[in-house]
């Protein structure tokens, strides 16, 4: 049972980086639609990674915890792209300004063709 | 899409995500509900919880979609029957030859720890979790038609 | 939807939801005595019968092929095991760099699939992977929007190799 | 094991404390929403480490619900940033 507790602090270890890095991110990123990539990674990497890793070592004696940490990351994997992806559909609708070296927005012109 | 008038409710994802995670949230209320003499919880949290999956799917689809499965008066008609369960269950303490809201055993008491362990409690907290879900759920609709005739 | 419209497929699906709620519930408790298996089992008939039309869309059937489940397990090992962490490191790098090379920018992605799960499987799977969200979805014209982090072309044809078809190659094979 | 709970619980509370930068500074409305959901997953994350730290099982169902219930607000928030009623 040492090894499963070895390589969940790894893998929790490898989570908190994951999510300082991410947070990081938010705070320097430009624009909204850019810090939703540094989101991603704060949720994914830093969240999913982190109850996995909790889940690896605390299921070593108790399968049932194991199993309910593990509902729990599959909820967070499912919810976070969900409510990130209406969140940016409702800021581009409402027109938040973008970022000035955005390379291009086919959204904008598809919506501006069909008037 | 476009150009049309706005479709109802959200987009497909969001659509496709309430449908699967509402009923799953119905679930795990009837596990707060029914253990709410053993953990945290009990029939408010739950019958909050329901209210929840419900605004879900009325965010995700529209106030129709919602109105047609679970009608207005319908909701009515349940929260009445939850508050007659509490009643009934604040009585059986008197009918038992105790005082008002005791606590008696109305089955067969079994092993501590298990759900049948609570005496009339359970019964109880089915009766506000239909109180509590229903009464949320009109006060929603309330908002919802009184912010529509205004505009 | 056509084929999902006989009362046989009614009764496949509500069992279906059933013992899919049921092992819900046994996760749930994690207990395996009998006043637990009894309520849990009324708990979840009642639920099964309320919601099994909202849940299921369609037809039971194909869901209980095992080549299906085979592929879904082998895309779930190629998903976690090499595309997020590529699109992790990938993120990090640019994060942690001083200059921040960006390029972002709105792209069309078309895509060919039919179900509503598959879409919504690729699309989540789009914006789980850092470096790709999706924004907007148009079922008319068959194509999803991306926030790209970095464009490498905004023509549809690239895009489409480089961020939604190793994802549709495999979801076609279990959803459709 | 304990000894490394320390630096963990630091790890999570460095994270959260420059998100919040985002949560408190955000010029605009959907950066805040933003920052707060990706906030909120972390915060699962750290129930789901004290449930496991204090072997409390009831902190799961904190988390289970924290996780679900997040989603609603963030729906509600892009619904009205839309400009549209709660009920179309």
């Amino acid at each position: 049972m040492m090894v499963l507790e070895a390589v969940g602090l790894a893998l929790l270890f490898l989570g908190l980086f994951c999510a300082n890095v991410g947070a990081l991110g938010l705070v320097r990123f430009p624009d909204v639609f850019i810090r939703s990539h540094a989101a991603t990674v704060m949720s994914m990497g830093g969240a999913v990674v982190s109850i996995f890793a909790v889940a690896l070592m605390g299921g070593a004696h108790n399968p049932s915890f194991f199993v309910k940490a593990c509902l729990t990351a599959l909820i967070v994997i499912f919810t976070s792209p969900t409510g990130s992806h209406a969140i940016l559909r409702a800021a581009h609708k409402s027109r938040v300004k973008m970022w000035e070296g955005t390379f291009c927005d086919m959204l904008r012109e598809d919506e501006e063709k069909d008037g | 899409m476009k150009g049309r008038k706005p479709q109802e409710g959200m987009t497909l994802i969001v659509k496709t995500v309430s449908r699967i995670l509402a009923p799953v949230m119905l679930l795990l209320s009837a596990y707060i509900v029914l253990h709410g003499h053993l953990t945290h919880g009990g029939g408010f949290q739950g019958g909050v919880l329901i209210a929840c999956a419900l605004v879900l799917l009325l965010l995700a689809f529209g106030v129709d979609y919602v109105e047609g499965k679970v009608s207005f008066s319908f909701g009515q008609v349940f929260r009445s029957l939850g508050a007659t369960i509490i009643l009934i269950t604040a009585l059986l303490g008197m009918a038992f030859g105790f005082w008002f809201f005791k606590n008696v055993g109305v089955y067969p008491y079994g092993f501590p720890g298990g759900i049948f362990s609570a005496g009339s409690l359970l019964l109880y907290n089915i009766g506000e979790m239909a109180n509590v879900s229903a009464s949320f759920l009109v006060a929603f609709y309330f908002l919802v038609k009184f912010r529509r005739r205004k505009r | 939807m056509g084929e999902g419209s006989g009362k046989p497929n009614r009764i496949l699906k509500f069992i279906t939801v059933f013992l899919a709620f049921f092992s819900l519930w046994l996760l749930l408790t994690s207990a395996l005595k009998f006043d637990e298996i009894l309520v849990g089992a009324a708990a979840s008939l009642l639920v099964a019968y309320l919601t099994s039309e909202i849940m299921v869309y369609g037809g039971v059937r194909d869901k209980f092929n095992p080549a299906r489940w085979f592929w879904a397990l082998f895309y779930l090992a190629y998903y976690w095991l090499y595309a997020e962490v590529k699109a992790h490191y990938d993120v990090i790098r640019r994060i942690l760099s001083p200059r921040m090379p960006l390029r972002p920018g709105i792209v069309r992605v078309p895509y060919t699939l039919k179900s509503d799960c598959g879409i919504v499987c690729v699309a989540n799977s789009i914006t789980n992977t850092p470096g790709t969200v999706t924004v907007e979805l148009d079922e008319e014209r068959k194509t999803y929007y991306v926030h790209w982090i970095w464009v490498v072309s905004p023509d549809p044809k690239v895009c489409h190799r480089e961020i939604a078809a190793p994802f549709e190659k495999y979801v076609r094979r279990f959803l459709g | 094991m304990d000894f490394f709970t320390p630096a963990i619980l630091f790890g999570f509370a460095l994270s959260l404390l420059i998100a919040s930068y985002r949560l408190v500074r955000g010029p605009t409305a959907p950066d805040r929403v933003i920052a707060g959901d990706a906030m909120a997953s972390v915060a699962v994350a750290l129930l789901v480490f004290l449930s496991f730290h204090y072997e409390e099982a009831m902190l799961l169902d904190i988390a289970l619900l924290t996780a679900l219930l997040g989603f609603i607000g963030t729906l509600t928030i892009a619904k009205y940033l839309e400009g549209r009623e709660v009920a179309d």
